[in-house]
C-alpha cells in the first residue's frame, strides 16, 4: 500500500488517492465537510477489498482449505491493527462489530441485563449521541436502574462539578461517555471521567466514534472498560466496527448475540461459549469490512494520526475565524482549542435543512440535523444545526466555498 | 436546483405562513415531527356545522422553508374541503400545489410532506376511522 | 447489469462473471464446493460497490445534499429489491441486518424478552444451525421459558408426528426452523410447521440462509411471521442480510439495538422509535453491503431462480450417484428428490479434516465442521462431516475432482 | 502440501497411537475440545512418588490425523519430565517433533496444540498455579 506523504499532511495530495473528489456536484467541485457523519473512502481500501473478493474469498474460521485460512489470516490480521491502534493489551479483547451502535447495545445488553437493577445508576452526558444514550436508558428502565445525565455549560463543556450531585441518585453502575462529541466537536475528560467511575466502583463506556479516526487513542492510557468506534468515520468501509472490552468483564459476560463461532459446545440441555473475543462475534462476520477497516488503520497510520489531528486543529482554527467575521451565523461549542474538526452552526432566521440544500447547490456538502444529539439540541434550545467536519483529505478551498455558500444563503433568505 | 427550490412564493409562504396559529378546543388536532431534524408541527382544524366541513384549520411549530411554506399552503387548500376530501387528497396534488421539483430529494420530500401528514392523522383520529397504510405507524406515535 | 445467461442455466458461461474462478490453487484449477458456507461473488456486484464508493458516497438518511440523497436512493432502491425476491407485502416489512444471525437474535430479544415467560415454551428442530437454535434456548432460558426440541428421522427429516407430545410441555410461543438445512440438504415443510405453530398461538420464525439464494421463496405463501436470510451466500458481500417481519408483530415489539435512525425523539425522561422498518435499524446500516446484496438480487433474478434450483438438483442428483459408487463413503441425509444442493459425507476411517485437507491439495474446497448443528451431530453419532454444496457457478467438472480427490484420501490413508 | 502433512510418521501414530486409553484416578486431568470440529480429548497424567514426575500419560478421544499424531507424540515427550517443564514448554518444541509444516494453517494448528494445551490445562489445575495467558478462558470452559 503507498500512501503519498509520509510526514506533515499534505491534504492536496493525500486528495488524489479518494476518487470521489473526481466527480463534480452539480458542475462545481465536490467540498465535503461532511466527515464526522462518514468518510471518503481511499483507493487503497477500496483495491484491497476487491483484492479480497477476487483472490482470497472463502468464509473465515472452521475452513480446513487454503483459500479459508487466507481469508481467515487477513481478517484476524485485521484484529491486530486494530488492537496497536488503540494499544489493547489483546486481541482477545478487541471484538468486531458492524458499528459503533452495535458495540456500545453489545455492552448495554450483555453487561447491563445482569448487571442493572433498581438502587443502580447508568449514568450518560448530555452530548452523547443516541447511539451511548438510548441503549442505557432502555435498560435501565428495562432492569429498573436510575438513568442520570451530566449536563454542560454553555461552552458545551461538561460539568463536572455536576457528578456529586448524581452520586446521590444510588450506586452509580455504569458511566457512558463519547471521547469527542460529534456535534459539537468538544473534547471531553475521559481520564477523570474515568477516575471518578472507578471511584464508584462504576465501570466506564466511552463512545470514540469521533476520535479514533482523528486523535491517538490509547486504551490503556485512558484506562477505560470498554471503547467503541466504527469504520466507516476512518477511511474503511460501511459495515465494520470494533469494541474494546477488558477481559476480566468480557470474560464474566454473557454473551450477546448467539449463534455460529460463538459456541464451543452446544447441547440440546445447554450451552457453553467459545474463547475470547470470538464468544462475542455470532454467525459469519463482516469479515470483508472488517479487513477493509485494517486498510484504513494502515492508511491513516501511514499518514500519521499526530499529523491528521494537527492539521484538523489548523482548518478548525480557520473556520472559526472565518465564521466568526459572519454577525448572522451562531456558532456552538468551545473554542478552537479545545474542539475537534467539528462545527455546528446556524444562520439566522433560517433552517438547517434551507442552509445545507443551498451549500449543495455550491457542491458543498454539510449535514443538517440534531446530529442524533436530541437531548443536547434541547438543551441548546434549538432543533438542528448545520455542522461542518474535516478529514485528512480537507482543503481550506472548501472553506472558502462553505463561507461563499453561506453569503449565497443570506442573498436567498434576504 | 436551490434556484427552482427556493422560488419565490416558498419564500414568500415560509416568511408569511397563511394559517399560522393555534385553534383552542379544536375538533380535530396532531402532532408531527419530522426525525430527520427533530422539527414538530401541530395542526388544528375545526369543522363546519355539518361536522365534516373544515371550516378553519391551522397550524404552529417551525420548521425548514419547504415544511412551513407546504404546510402553509395546505391551510389554503384544506379551507372549505370535507375531511373525507382532505383524508383522501393524493399527496401529489399538494407536491403540485408547492410546485417544487423533489423528485430526486426524498428527504425534502419528507419536509413538504410533513403537514398533510399530520393533517390527515389528525382527521382520521377525530372521525375514528383507520389510517391508511403510508400513514401506519404514526397512530401512537405521533399523537400525545 | 448484463449477466450473460437468460433462460437455461449455464454455468460454465456465468462461472467467467467470477473473477477467483481465474485464480489456481496449488497450481490446480479452484473447484469451490463451499458455497453453503459462503458464495463466490460476481463482478458485477464489485463493480457496483466500487462505483457507488467511488460516485456516491455520503452517509445515508438525514443528508439533505446531493450525495446523501443519491446514496440512500441506492440504498432504498435494494430494500424494495428484498421486498420482491421474498414477496413481501412492504419494505416497513424488510430490515437489513449484519446476516441472518442477527435478524435471528432481534427476533428472539425484541419479541422473545417481553413474549416469553414461565409457562410458554420456544421450540426449535434438531437440524437448525446454532444461530436458530442458542438465541432461544437461551432467551428461554433468561425468560424462564421451556425449550424443546422437533427431532428428526434417520433420512435426517423432521419428525411431525412429535408436534403432539411437545404440545403437552405447555402454551408454544414460537416456532423456529430452517427451510434448508445446511448440513443435510434437508427441504422442511414450512407450511405445515406454520400451520401448526399458528395453530398452538405461536409465531413461526424461518431461517432461511440456504433457501432464498437457491429456491423461490415467498413470506405470504408460507405465511410465516418472521424469515431471514444472509447477502454472503447469495452472491452479495458480507457484512448484509435480511429480515422479513410481519408488520402488526414488527409495530407491537420494542427495538431491538438502539441509537441513531431508529427512533422518533429522544428525551431524558422518554424515546420514542421511529417507523418500520427504521424501529430496527440502530446507526449507519451497512448501506453499501445491503446495496451490493441488491445488485446480487438483480443478478440471480436475472439467471433466474428457478433454473438455479433445477440445475443445482441436478448436480447433486450426480454427486449422489458418485458418492453412492464409493462403498468407503458414508451420506447423510434425504435421497436427492428431497434434498437441496448440499451433500455431507465421511470417509471410512479418516476424519473430515483430512478429508477436506487432502482435497485442497487438488484444488478442492469442501467444508470440515460441524457445520454450527452439533445437536444434529450428536444425533448422527458423530461429531463432523465433509461437505459440498453448490451454487450457479457449479460445474460437474468439479464434482469429478472431488470423486478423484477422495480416492487420493483413500490411498493416503490406506 | 498434504504430502508434506501426511508424512509416513503422522500417519503411523495416528493408526498406533501412544499412549492411548485412561488412567483411573489420575493425580492430573482435563478435557480439551476443539471448536472448530467439536473434537474432545482427554488427558490423564500420573506422578512418581515426587509428585513432580510425569510417570505416566494418556489420553482418550478421537479426532483428526494431525491431533491424534500429535496428542501421541506429545505423550512420548512428555513422559519423564516434570509437571514444571511440561507447564513451560514451547508449543514449537512439539511442532518441531511433528514436523509438519502448519504455518500457513491455523486451523490445523489448533488441531496439532488440541493436547499440548489439554495437557497444560491438567497440570496447571493439578498444581494449582494460574493459567498462562494464552490457556485463559479454558480455565472453566473446558474442564468439567
Ligand atoms: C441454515 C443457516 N442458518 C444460519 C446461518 C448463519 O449465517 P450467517 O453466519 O451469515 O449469519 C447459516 C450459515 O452459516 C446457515 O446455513
Ligand atoms: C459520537 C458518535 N457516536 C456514535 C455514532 C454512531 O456511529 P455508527 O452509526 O457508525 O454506529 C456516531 C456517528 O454517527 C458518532 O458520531
Amino acid at each position: 500500500m503507498a500512501v503519498t506523504t509520509p510526514r506533515k499532511l499534505d491534504a492536496q495530495t493525500l486528495r488524489q488517492d479518494f476518487p470521489i473528489f473526481g466527480h463534480p456536484i452539480h458542475g462545481k467541485p465536490l467540498s465535503y465537510l461532511d466527515s464526522a457523519s462518514s468518510s471518503q473512502k481511499p483507493r487503497q481500501v477500496l483495491d484491497a477489498m476487491r483484492t479480497f473478493y477476487e483472490t482470497s474469498y472463502a468464509n473465515v474460521h472452521r475452513g480446513v482449505y487454503d483459500l479459508a485460512e487466507r481469508a481467515t489470516a487477513g481478517f484476524e490480521a485485521s484484529r491486530e491493527k486494530v488492537r496497536a491502534l488503540i494499544n489493547a493489551p489483546s486481541t482477545a479483547e478487541v471484538i468486531f462489530t458492524r458499528n459503533v451502535t452495535q458495540g456500545l447495545n453489545l455492552v448495554a445488553y450483555a453487561w447491563g441485563l445482569d448487571n442493572l437493577g433498581p438502587g443502580d445508576v447508568a449514568v450518560v452526558t448530555e452530548l452523547e449521541h443516541h447511539a451511548n444514550f438510548v441503549p442505557w436508558q432502555q435498560i435501565a428502565k428495562r432492569t429498573g436502574a436510575e438513568f442520570r445525565v451530566i449536563g454542560i455549560d454553555d461552552a458545551g463543556e461538561l460539568r463536572l462539578d455536576g457528578l456529586d450531585a448524581i452520586a446521590q441518585a444510588g450506586q452509580i453502575k455504569v458511566v457512558a461517555a463519547n471521547l469527542v462529541s460529534n456535534t459539537l466537536g468538544t473534547i471531553n475528560p475521559i481520564d477523570r471521567l474515568t477516575a471518578w467511575a472507578h471511584e464508584q466502583g462504576a465501570i466506564m463506556v466511552v463512545d470514540a466514534a469521533q476520535a479514533v479516526p482523528h486523535r491517538r487513542v490509547d486504551v490503556q492510557a485512558l484506562g477505560c472498560d470498554f471503547l467503541g468506534f466504527t469504520s466507516h468515520k476512518l477511511c474503511g468501509p460501511t459495515g465494520a466496527g470494533a469494541l474494546y472490552g477488558r477481559r476480566e468483564l468480557l470474560e464474566r459476560m454473557s454473551p450477546f448475540e448467539m449463534g455460529g463461532e460463538m459456541i464451543r459446545k452446544v447441547s440440546i440441555e445447554e450451552t457453553t461459549w467459545n474463547d475470547l473475543p470470538y464468544k462475542f462475534e455470532a454467525g459469519t462476520p463482516a469479515f470483508v469490512e472488517a479487513y477493509g477497516m485494517g486498510v484504513a488503520i494502515d492508511y491513516i497510520t501511514e499518514v500519521g494520526i499526530e499529523a491528521i489531528e494537527e492539521y484538523e486543529h489548523e482548518l478548525v482554527g480557520l473556520v472559526l475565524d472565518r465564521l466568526a467575521e459572519l454577525p448572522w451565523v451562531t456558532v456552538y461549542g468551545p473554542p478552537a482549542g479545545r474542539r475537534a474538526g467539528i462545527v455546528s452552526f446556524n444562520v439566522d432566521d433560517v433552517h438547517p435543512h434551507d442552509v445545507a440544500q443551498i451549500l449543495d447547490s455550491e457542491g458543498v456538502c454539510v449535514r443538517a440535523s440534531h446530529h442524533c444529539t436530541q437531548p443536547l439540541m434541547r438543551r441548546l434550545g434549538i432543533t438542528a444545526t448545520a455542522r461542518a467536519s474535516f478529514y485528512l483529505y480537507s482543503i481550506p478551498e472548501e472553506i472558502d466555498r462553505l463561507i461563499g455558500g453561506l453569503h449565497k444563503v443570506r442573498k436567498v433568505f434576504a | 436546483m436551490d434556484d427552482q427550490l427556493y422560488r419565490e412564493i416558498i419564500l414568500d409562504h415560509y416568511k408569511n405562513p397563511r394559517g399560522h396559529g393555534v385553534i383552542e378546543d379544536a375538533d380535530a388536532e396532531a402532532d408531527g415531527m419530522n426525525p430527520l431534524c427533530g422539527d414538530e408541527v401541530s395542526i388544528y382544524v375545526a369543522f363546519a356545522e355539518d361536522g365534516e366541513t373544515i371550516e378553519d384549520v391551522k397550524f404552529s411549530g417551525r420548521g425548514c422553508a419547504i415544511s412551513q411554506a407546504a404546510t402553509s399552503m395546505l391551510m389554503e387548500l384544506a379551507v372549505g374541503k370535507t375531511a373525507d376530501e382532505v383524508a383522501r387528497m393524493p399527496r401529489d396534488e399538494l407536491l403540485e400545489e408547492i410546485g417544487v421539483p423533489l423528485q430526486n430529494n426524498p428527504t425534502r420530500l419528507k419536509c413538504a410532506l410533513l403537514g398533510l401528514t399530520t393533517l390527515k392523522v389528525a382527521l382520521h383520529k377525530a372521525k375514528g376511522t383507520p389510517l391508511p397504510d403510508g400513514l401506519a405507524g404514526f397512530d401512537e406515535l405521533e399523537l400525545k
